[in-house]
Parts: structure tokens; C-alpha cells; sequence
């Protein structure tokens, strides 16, 4: 095991995985030279070559349109787009092409295409630069999405993501670059579709992801302090969705938050809500809670920008709600 | 400037295979819309009738191994391309044993496993793919050549530059075919675009780029096998304009009222069919009853295919349904 | 009030809003001479001339986009997309630009933009031209979604979408143009946000819309004749969504059924179960039911079209489901 | 092929109005970094150093009642437009005085009530966007005419044709501006595409395109001035290409190590302003104390500006929250 910083983790997944395999191919916006707007690609252009690395100018669509018709014939491309909001331009290309090829080819064709890409709200990037947008492609059938939230999970699930016979959208978080966690040392693969249960608990089910995770933590501690144990749930990868997981707990604690940044409105959160209620209804003491984004853009101001998005003692509030108590007069917070 | 037939006359190979390729898909088209109007065909059916030209000139100018893509109008591509066509009809009649197992239909027939990257329902975007699997070519040090079939409509959809582009800034194998029939639908090319010359375009950002006569099939064979050569002595990628006319309104039930007749008459008085025939004839030297052979081959293969697809049965429900699980 | 074709409602619609406001005008594909694939702006050139009335090439995302740029500068453009998977290749306009132009501008900016297109599945037009996204738009705040289901709610929604200050998606469905229903004379608007009781009842809410409400309102049928009273509800609009109606049935009903023909996952009946079992969690007997799509595109096959997307039948399990009743042996199916 | 200054020199009013905006937009991107480092402006910030000319020559040359459509470069344009630096620099600094109440942010900041379209945040978002105000103004019977300022960047990616076509089809008022500052982020214009004589792509589709030195507010003025003119006569849309270079870096912490120390030199030898302010004395007749005059004024616009918003209050979180209800 080695502390690793998460960009560092994404770093060796790619290192590995174009070792391993001569086809693994590298494209996107300054991401060769430069070495990428988070460095996560820093170094490879000089390992691999200019074949395997290149930069693009700016054409999302064309750049994603051309990794999965290099995916269809038979390459594994890897094409990194800045901001999940530029995904935008290429989601023809998303839903019209890579997640229906299989279906439409009768099982035939396959799309080992992988898009990596970062969103979330931070450092007053505004409106356009801030969206967690996974909802988009957790509703369209053939994508794989993938969201993690340590090191060891980012390097685990991109390394799998790589041998992965169909589209994969890699959702990273801007605000995880720089965090750091253990990583196991050698080959290291985290399957898609299973969850981690970050911290057992009885009292009430958290499941969370991406950059909401370390929040959810933070919670679980402070709720500790408040005698309300937590178990909180890192699914990883929104699709396929570890629902046993979930449900398992749920049918311990009786109790469920779920915590997500993207807006509340049409959210993966509602989605995993109606999946509790619908296969846990009997268990539940409490309906499902939801933390997560004002339905509204980010603004540019950095105190509504972190106003429109889940803190700490929301997801405090709502775990303490759905066991029927009030807000803590001031206590932890 | 337009490219003019034989300079060098192509092998009678190649001639008697650009005659039959032309054939086989004008029966299947004229078949294939006798099955839609008996309600045997459904969904969307896009004729490739008066078009034959560009497909069989091109696909007759590639080789084993290159890679082509194609559009919601892509019988003819895939047919130029060796395509089975008892797997084809049984695509369209919704059959288990068609291409797609009927899961795709007519704008989605596709065959990987011969470099067939597949027709596509949406205008334009065969254009990106094509250069992903040039570039997938690339990369493995592969030598092969993938053509985009596009058309006038997609030049003026925003993946045409970007996507040219990005083969040109990377020289990649790959050709990009416009078949220019003049109409989107309706929508003529004259109120589509100012410069109706489309190949201009990709001289625009340094492609080079060339206009041939489409009804030509000689002519497109003989620039694309050019252009397949400049692509692989890594000089690529060359864009063709193929002008060209359909025979008929856009689908099979577009009556196409708003194609001038005497526009239409000097297209079908040029219609490659005919002039692939020709040339197998006159270049190749090919005797009537030689033609009437082939021509009788072909027919067969079409009866012999619908009779293998209506002899084939359906994916069932359940199956599909297995099919779901994990999708 | 005249028996009027949905396609004929949504045209009185334009035409009488383009005789009204001189800065409505239409752009799409065929629609100008040809009179738009459904033949809804028929006769709308010759009255309005080429101006108000123009056909585009094939260029969706510049449509949608010089759609968005004109509202913002003040006219009121009304951008036809022949199919709603076309939309894919604006999304970026859409996304980025028409829902956060009002939030990013302070509130200053607005965009009265709206796009009409149309989903569904119906006749073999295959997995790109069948989808119904709907969900894509509701999760992105900023934009309003419309889905109506009668002759009536198409143009009453439509003159008021046309009077809107924010972005409208307009949503239609293929299945529905050639349907006829009652059209009041006159002037007849229908606001955004207020939902409809299409049939009342007592034992379980049903609800449903754009072309899952005919299926609904059968399905109600079959149940009464089995003794079972339905409350079928109709939002119209899922942006804004009439969740008073929905929440004040469920208070009677004590159970509800959601139908929706987009995919399970991820789609709005998610979002409404969610905002359900939250908002009345104790009034609950029965878990929320979803009836929804397949997680898989739409095969070509009509056989299997017809299988991926709710039918009547699978509407009525559910509501029998939710009231705790097995299958009624071979019944009314 | 470049445009040349200076055939009939413009009167002394235009002169010194954009020597005046050139210095303006100077002072404002020079102190701007500063309250940068200073930590008092967060999120993006892109200079608009060395490129002002453009931004001067082109505002300059339109009239009041046109509109123009941004970029993420975007605070040249607005001060260019006529923009009050008081609510950019608020804006800058979070504060609910600011254009867009501190939502927008340096990336966002529009002004509709004059026909500023704003800023954006995604490459090429600025021409359907420009395109379509034009139209709006076509349709209302205006002779406004509408400029985007658009990049070399945003020429790659598909949205430029495909609004530019649109543009070309329908005659539209509208005037593209390219402005070519040879790189998107670290990737030079060479590497991104064949051709880099960017207004060809104009004159592919039917477009009347133009070269012009970008770093000669003058000639760029004479340029949009007649462009403007084409337009207004039903004759447009009109592509310019002006071409220029970035002072430093792609944003404010960008170091931009990949420009060459030759050819800044070379640009900052050409400096836009340093040209406004030649061609205001020499051109204008202008007198060194009337220049030091305007120096000062603008500076103080600026100092007052800073002063302003430092005192200006922020939208609350409640304020905020009332605006999402409805949302
Ligand atoms: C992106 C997109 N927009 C619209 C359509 C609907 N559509 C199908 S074919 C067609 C016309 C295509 O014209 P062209 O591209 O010239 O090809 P042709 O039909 O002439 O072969 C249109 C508008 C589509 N399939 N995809
Ligand atoms: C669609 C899109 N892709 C990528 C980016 C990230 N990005 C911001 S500015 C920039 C470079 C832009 O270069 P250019 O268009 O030439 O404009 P310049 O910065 O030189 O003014 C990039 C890649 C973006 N904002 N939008
Ligand atoms: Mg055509
Ligand atoms: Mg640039």
C-alpha cells in the first residue's frame, strides 16, 4: 500500500493499462504535452508516443465521435473532456451512437469506449464550468458510469473501466485530484456494480458518492458524537448499481439519506429513492432522505456557489430527520 | 474540377464486379420497396435507387481488410461491400437470422467482424466514426483505409469540419465520400448552402479534395483507388464529392413531387446502372449473354433470400428480455 | 368547441400566436413548404411568409442555438426537431446555454425560447428514433417540460409556452398526432404547473402522460370493471409538476401507480415516486409502483417495440399490485 | 490578404474613442490581475492583453442598436461596447452591484438592455447564439447588425460552420470575428488544423472573408466599418480573421511557457495599444497632454470602480434561494 494522491491514482491506472495494452489510446484538450488541466496524463505522452497521446483542438463532439468509432473498431480509447458540462457537444455521440450500438448491432457490436471527465461546483467556475451531470447518462441503457471517490478506488475502477467491453462515462470530481488514500500496491482492479460500505453502522443508511463521500463521513462522525450510528455506502459505480448493498442495509437501519451534489430535481438520488421504497417499502421507519443540489445553476459567487450545494449539516439534518429528531440545538455544527 | 472515366480502362475484374455490385443493388432497392408496399417492410426504407454508382465505384476501389461507414441510406454500401444479402433481407423483415437479429433494421445494418462500421439513423454522424476506426488504424500500425459514406445534407452539420479536421491534423487513412443527390428530403442543396461545390470544403482546411461524377462508377472506382493510395502513403485523408440524383422521392413514401422532371430525366438518362452495364460490355468486353447471366444470378440470390427470411423466425420476447438483464 | 387532431390543435396554436406576436416565428427541417413531417405547420408559410417560416439544413445544434440566440435578443422562436433523439446534438444549447442564461445573467436575461420535437416508439423506426427523453431535461433547472396528451392540452399549452419568459421543451409524441379530441373555441390557454383529473377514484392514483395516458385511462377501465376505482392524473407539464394534485390524490387513494414510457432508470416516474414517498410517506399503503420502459434501446422488431415500452396490461398489474391483488386470472386481458 | 491602415484615416472622434477603450481595457486586465494575485477575484479570468485592438476596432465601427455576442475573453468586448467598469469590476468580486449580481462572474458577463449578448463560458457557443440575434433582427425589419467575437479555437469545432452556414443562407447582419491569437490554451493553431488562414473557411461556404492585422485597431475599425456597411445593404454575413497574439498566458496562472520569446517580441513590438495611442497623436493630432489626460481619467474610472464595489454588499444565501424557488 502507498498513499497516493487520487490524479496520481488515475495516473498509474492509465500507466498499467497502456502497458498492458497496446490499443489503449489517450485523447483530448491539452492533455499530451501539457500533461492535462488536473496533470492526470502527465508523463504518458513521453512513455507512450505521440501516437498514443495526442492532444485535440476543441471539438468535444468530433473527439468523442471518434473514440467510439475507434472503440467499435476494435481500439480502447480513452478520450478526456475538461468539464463534464462540454460533454454536452458530444452527447449525440453518447446516446445516439456509443450506448446503442451494441442493441442495434442484435449483440454484435461493442463499444470498449471510456470517457473521463470531472464536474462538480467549486472555486467560483460558474454555471457552466460546475455540473454534476450523471443523471444524463445513468438514464440512458448501454453506459456504464462510474463515479469514484478515493485513490484507490480511481485507479481500481479505470483499470477495469479499460477492459470493459462497453461505454464507460468516468466521472471524476474537481475537488478529488489532490485528495490522498491508500492504494494497494500491484494490480489493482475494482469491478464495476459493487458497492463499499465505508463505515457499519445500524441507525440509518447513508449512501453517497464522488466528492459527497467524504462529506457523508464527516457526518457519520459528527452523528456519532450525537449517539446515531451510520452506515454509509460508496456504490462506486451508479450503473451498474449495487442495490443489494443498499437494501441490505436498509433492511438493518430501516432508514436511508441519500446524498448527491447534482440538482434534486430528476437526480440518480430520486432514482435509488424509488428503488428503496419500492423493494424495502415494509423495512422502512422513515421515508427516504434526499441531500442534494438547489435546483438552480451554480452561481459564480463563492457563497451561493457553496450554498446550492449539500454541506455537512444538511446531511447531518436529514439523517437526524429521518430518525424523527430535530436539529441539535447548535450542538455540532 | 470533374474527374472523367478511362484514362486507363480497370481490369474486366473489376469491371464485371462494378456491373453486378450496380445490379444487385438496384434489385434489391426495386424488390425491397415491393416488400415495404406489401407491409412486409417496416420502419424507415431510404432507396439508394440512381445512386449505385458511388457505392459500387467505391467499395470496388478498396481492399480486404479497409473499413467503410455508412448512412440512413445504406443498402447500397453494404451490398457494395459483400454483404450477404439473405442476412440482409431477414434484417429488414425483422428475422432472427438478419444482421442485427432485428434489432436494427434498415438505417442500422452493421458488420464488424468485415469492417462494416454500420449504417446510421443520424445524418452526419457515420462521419466521426470513420475517423475513430482510421485512427484505431493507425495506431495498430495498420495500413488500412476506412471511407465515410456522407451526404450533402451532413456537410452542413457541424461533425463534417470538426471531424475532417481532426483526420486531416492527424493524416489519417481515411476518405470521405459525399454523395451529393442535390436534396435533404426536400430541402434542395441551393437553399442549404451558398457554395453548392461541397468538396470546397475540405480544401478549406487542407484536404485534398476533388468532385467526380457520381453516376460514374469507373470514374469513382478509379479516384478511389487514387485516393486509397494517397491515404496510404500517409498523405491522407481525401474528401470526394460524388454529384449524383436519387431515382425517387427521399423514402419510400415520399412522392417526391418537388424533384424537377427534366432534372430528373437528364439524371436517369445517365443512370450508372446502365453504365456500369456498359462498361463491363464496351471496356470489358462482355458478351449479352454474359450480362444476362449475371443478371439472372443476382435475381435468384434475392428470391433465394427472401425465401430464407420468411422461413426464419423472430427474436421472442423472453429472449429479449434475457437480452435486458445488465443492459 | 370542435373535435379537433392533435396536429391541427398545436397548428391553430401557432397560428394564432404568430397572428398575434410578429416575433414568433418557426425553423426546422421541411417545415416550411413540406409543412413538417407531422404536417403541424402546414399552411403556415403561405400565411406567414418565408421570413416567420423557414426551412434549415440539416443542423441541429445551429438551429437550436440561433433558436436561443434570437430569444435571448428578444423575438420568440419556436425551432421544430424532427425527432427528440435529434436533440442529442444541441444539448450543449440547451444544457449550457437557454436553461442558465437567466441565472448566470443575475435574472436579468431571459430566454423565451421554445423547441418542439417528438418521442416515443411506434412502427419500427428503430433505437434512434424512438426515445423518450424527457428526463434529460427535467433534471436541468432552468427549463420548463411540456408533454401533453390531448388536442386540447396541446394547444393551450403551447399558446402559453409561446408567452412564456424561459425556455420551454415541448415534447410530443408520434403516436399522438392523428388523435382527435374536444378543442374550446376561442382563445384557449392552459398555464404550465396545473394538472388534470382525466378520471376520478378512490383506490389507487394513476399517473401518466403524453401518450402513457390513453394506456392509463384504459387500463382504468379494465380495473373498474373489476371494482377497482382509479384516479388517473394527468401533470401536463412535469416542469413545473403539479405535485399538489398528485400528493392530495395519493392522501385518498393511499396508493400510486406511475407510467411513463421512457426507461425505468432514471426517469421522471422516479422522481415522482421520490417526491411521493417523502411528501406523503404515512399516507402510504402500498409502495409507489413504476411502470416504465425496459433498460434497453428500442429494437427495430415490432414485436419487440412493443414489448419494451408499458402496455395497458402491465398498468393494470401494477395498480392490482399496489392494492396487494395478485393477477386476476386471465381477466380482462 | 491583410487589410492596411490608413487609406482615409478616420475623423479625430473615433481616433480617440478607441485610443480611449484600448487604454481602458489595458488598465482594466493590468489592475484586474492584480486584484487576482490579491485573491479578491476567484474562477476564471482570461486577459484580453494584447488583443485589444481588436475588441476597440471592431466596437468602433458599429453603431448603437447592434449587438455583439462574447467569448470566455470576454472583458475587452463588453469595456469596448460601452460597458460601465464600475459593474464589471463588482462583478468581478462576487457583488450583487455587478452585471450579473455576482452570478455570472468573469465568464458570464452580458448586458442585454444594450445588445450585449455576454460572455461565455463554452468555445464556440457565441456564433449560433450571435447568428440567432441576427435573425431575430431580420425578422423584426432592424438593420441592426451583429458581431460575434469568436477564436481560433472555437473554428475547429463544429458549431463555427455550421452557424456560419446558417448566417449565409438567410443573409443575415452578421459579422463573425475571429480573433486568431495563434493558440487554445497551450495548442497552437498549427497543430490543430492544416490551414491556417482561418477565413477560408468563410469563403468555402459563400461567405465574404477577410484578413486583417488585429493588432491595428485602425485598419480593424475600417474593416468592420465597411463590413458593417455589406451587411446593412443585405449583403452579409462577413468573416473576418484578425490576427493577433496573447500578451502572457491562456489565464491569469498560466504561465505560457510554449509561446515563443521571439514572436511576443514580435507582437508586443505591433502592441494594439501603444498603436490606438500612435494613430490618436498622429492620425488625431493629438497632444501628449491630452493622451496623459485620457491615461489618467481612465485610471481613475478604474480606482473609483475598485472603490465601488469594495463597498458593495453580496446577494445572501436567502436572496438566493428565494431566486430558485420556481426554478
Ligand atoms: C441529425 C439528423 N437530423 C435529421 C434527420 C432526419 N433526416 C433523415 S434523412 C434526412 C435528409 C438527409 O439528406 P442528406 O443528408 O442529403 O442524405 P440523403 O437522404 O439525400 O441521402 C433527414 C433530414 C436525421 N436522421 N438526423
Ligand atoms: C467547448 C469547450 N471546450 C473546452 C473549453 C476549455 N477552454 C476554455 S478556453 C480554451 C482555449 C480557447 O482557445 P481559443 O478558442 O483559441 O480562445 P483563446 O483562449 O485563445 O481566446 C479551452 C480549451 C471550453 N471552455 N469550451
Ligand atoms: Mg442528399
Ligand atoms: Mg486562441
Amino acid at each position: 500500500m502507498r498513499e497516493l494522491m487520487y490524479r496520481e491514482a488515475l495516473r498509474e491506472a492509465l500507466d498499467e493499462e497502456m502497458a498492458r495494452d497496446p490499443t489503449v489510446f489517450i485523447i483530448g484538450e491539452g492533455i499530451a504535452e501539457r500533461g492535462g488541466s488536473y496533470k492526470v496524463t502527465e508523463g504518458l505522452l513521453a512513455k507512450y508516443g505521440p501516437k498514443r497521446v495526442r492532444d485535440t483542438p476543441i471539438a468535444e463532439a468530433g473527439m468523442i465521435g471518434v473514440g467510439v468509432g475507434a472503440a467499435i473498431a476494435g481500439a480502447r480509447p480513452v478520450v478526456e473532456i475538461l468539464y463534464i458540462d462540454f460533454a454536452m457537444l458530444g452527447m449525440d455521440m453518447i446516446v445516439n451512437q456509443a450506448a446503442k450500438f451494441r442493441l442495434m448491432t442484435g449483440g454484435e457490436g461493442r463499444v470498449p469506449f471510456v470517457m473521463r471527465t470531472q464536474g462538480g461546483a467549486g472555486g467560483g467556475v460558474a454555471a457552466q464550468h460546475s455540473q454534476s451531470l450523471e443523471a444524463l447518462f445513468y438514464h440512458i441503457p448501454g453506459l456504464r458510469v462510474v463515479m469514484p471517490s478515493t485513490p484507490a478506488d480511481a485507479k481500481g475502477l479505470l483499470k477495469y473501466a479499460l477492459r470493459q467491453p462497453d461505454p464507460v462515462m468516468f466521472l471524476e470530481h474537481k475537488h478529488l485530484y489532490m485528495t490522498k488514500g491508500m492504494v494497494p500496491d500491484g494490480e489493482h482492479i475494482v469491478e464495476f456494480g459493487r458497492g463499499v460500505i465505508r463505515r457499519a453502522g445500524d441507525d440509518v443508511t447513508i449512501v453517497a458518492w464522488s466528492n459527497m463521500m467524504p462529506r457523508a463521513l464527516e457526518a457519520a462522525e459528527i452523528l456519532a458524537q450525537q449517539g446515531i450510528s451510520a452506515e454509509v455506502i460508496d456504490p462506486r459505480t451508479l450503473v451498474p448499481l449495487d442495490q443489494d448493498m443498499i437494501l441490505t442495509s436498509v433492511a438493518k437501519t430501516r432508514r436511508a439519506v441519500i446524498v448527491q451534489e447534482a440538482v434534486r430535481r430528476g437526480g440518480v438520488a430520486s432514482d435509488i429513492a424509488s428503488i428503496i421504497q419500492e423493494q424495502a417499502f415494509w423495512d422502512l421507519d422513515a421515508p427516504v432522505e434526499i441531500v442534494a443540489g438547489l435546483n438552480i445553476p451554480i452561481p459564480f459567487n463563492l457563497t451561493l456557489e457553496k450554498a446550492s450545494v449539500p454541506q455537512v449539516p444538511d446531511i447531518v439534518a436529514a439523517a437526524r430527520k429521518s430518525l424523527h429528531l430535530g436539529p441539535l440545538a447548535q450542538a455540532a455544527e | 474540377m470533374i474527374q472523367e472515366t478511362g484514362r486507363n480502362a480497370p481490369s474486366r475484374e473489376v469491371l464485371e464486379k462494378i456491373f453486378r455490385t450496380a445490379w444487385k443493388i438496384r434489385v434489391f432497392e426495386t424488390e425491397g420497396i415491393k416488400l415495404y408496399r406489401q407491409g412486409l417492410i417496416r420502419g424507415y426504407f431510404h432507396p439508394y435507387l440512381g445512386q449505385e454508382g458511388i457505392a459500387t465505384g467505391v467499395c470496388a476501389g478498396l481492399k480486404e481488410g479497409d473499413y467503410i461507414a455508412s448512412t440512413h441510406r445504406g443498402h447500397g454500401h453494404c451490398i457494395a461491400w459483400g454483404a450477404d444479402v439473405k442476412k440482409m433481407v431477414a434484417e429488414l423483415l425483422q428475422k432472427e437470422t438478419g444482421y442485427c437479429k432485428g434489432y436494427g433494421g434498415s438505417m442500422h445494418i452493421a458488420d464488424i467482424s468485415v469492417g462494416n462500421l454500420g449504417a446510421n439513423g443520424i445524418v452526419g454522424a457515420g462521419i466521426p466514426l470513420g475517423v475513430g476506426a482510421a485512427l484505431a488504424n493507425q495506431i495498430r500500425g495498420s495500413d488500412a483505409v476506412t471511407v465515410t459514406f456522407t451526404s450533402d445534407g451532413a456537410s452542413n452539420n457541424g461533425t463534417f469540419m470538426e471531424s475532417l479536421n481532426l483526420a486531416a491534423i492527424w493524416d489519417l487513412n481515411f476518405i470521405l465520400v459525399i454523395e451529393n443527390n442535390q436534396y435533404a428530403v426536400s430541402t434542395s442543396i441551393g437553399e442549404s448552402t451558398r457554395e453548392t461545390d461541397l468538396y470546397k470544403r475540405g480544401t478549406a482546411i487542407g484536404v485534398e479534395s476533388h468532385l467526380v461524377d457520381g453516376n460514374d462508377p469507373v470514374a469513382v472506382y478509379e479516384l478511389t483507388r487514387q485516393a486509397a493510395e494517397t491515404c496510404r502513403k500517409g498523405k491522407g485523408p481525401v474528401l470526394i464529392e460524388a454529384r449524383t440524383y436519387r431515382h425517387m422521392g427521399h423514402h419510400v413514401n415520399d412522392p417526391g413531387k418537388y424533384m424537377p422532371e427534366d432534372k430528373l430525366a437528364y439524371y436517369k438518362a445517365r443512370d450508372p446502372v446502365d453504365r456500369a452495364r456498359a462498361a463491363f460490355r464496351d471496356m470489358g468486353v462482355a458478351t449479352e449473354a454474359e450480362i444476362a447471366a449475371i443478371e439472372a444470378e443476382v435475381s435468384k440470390e434475392f428470391e433465394d433470400a427472401v425465401a430464407f427470411s420468411m422461413a426464419s423466425g423472430e427474436v421472442t420476447p423472453a429472449q429479449f428480455r434475457e437480452f435486458a438483464v445488465g443492459y
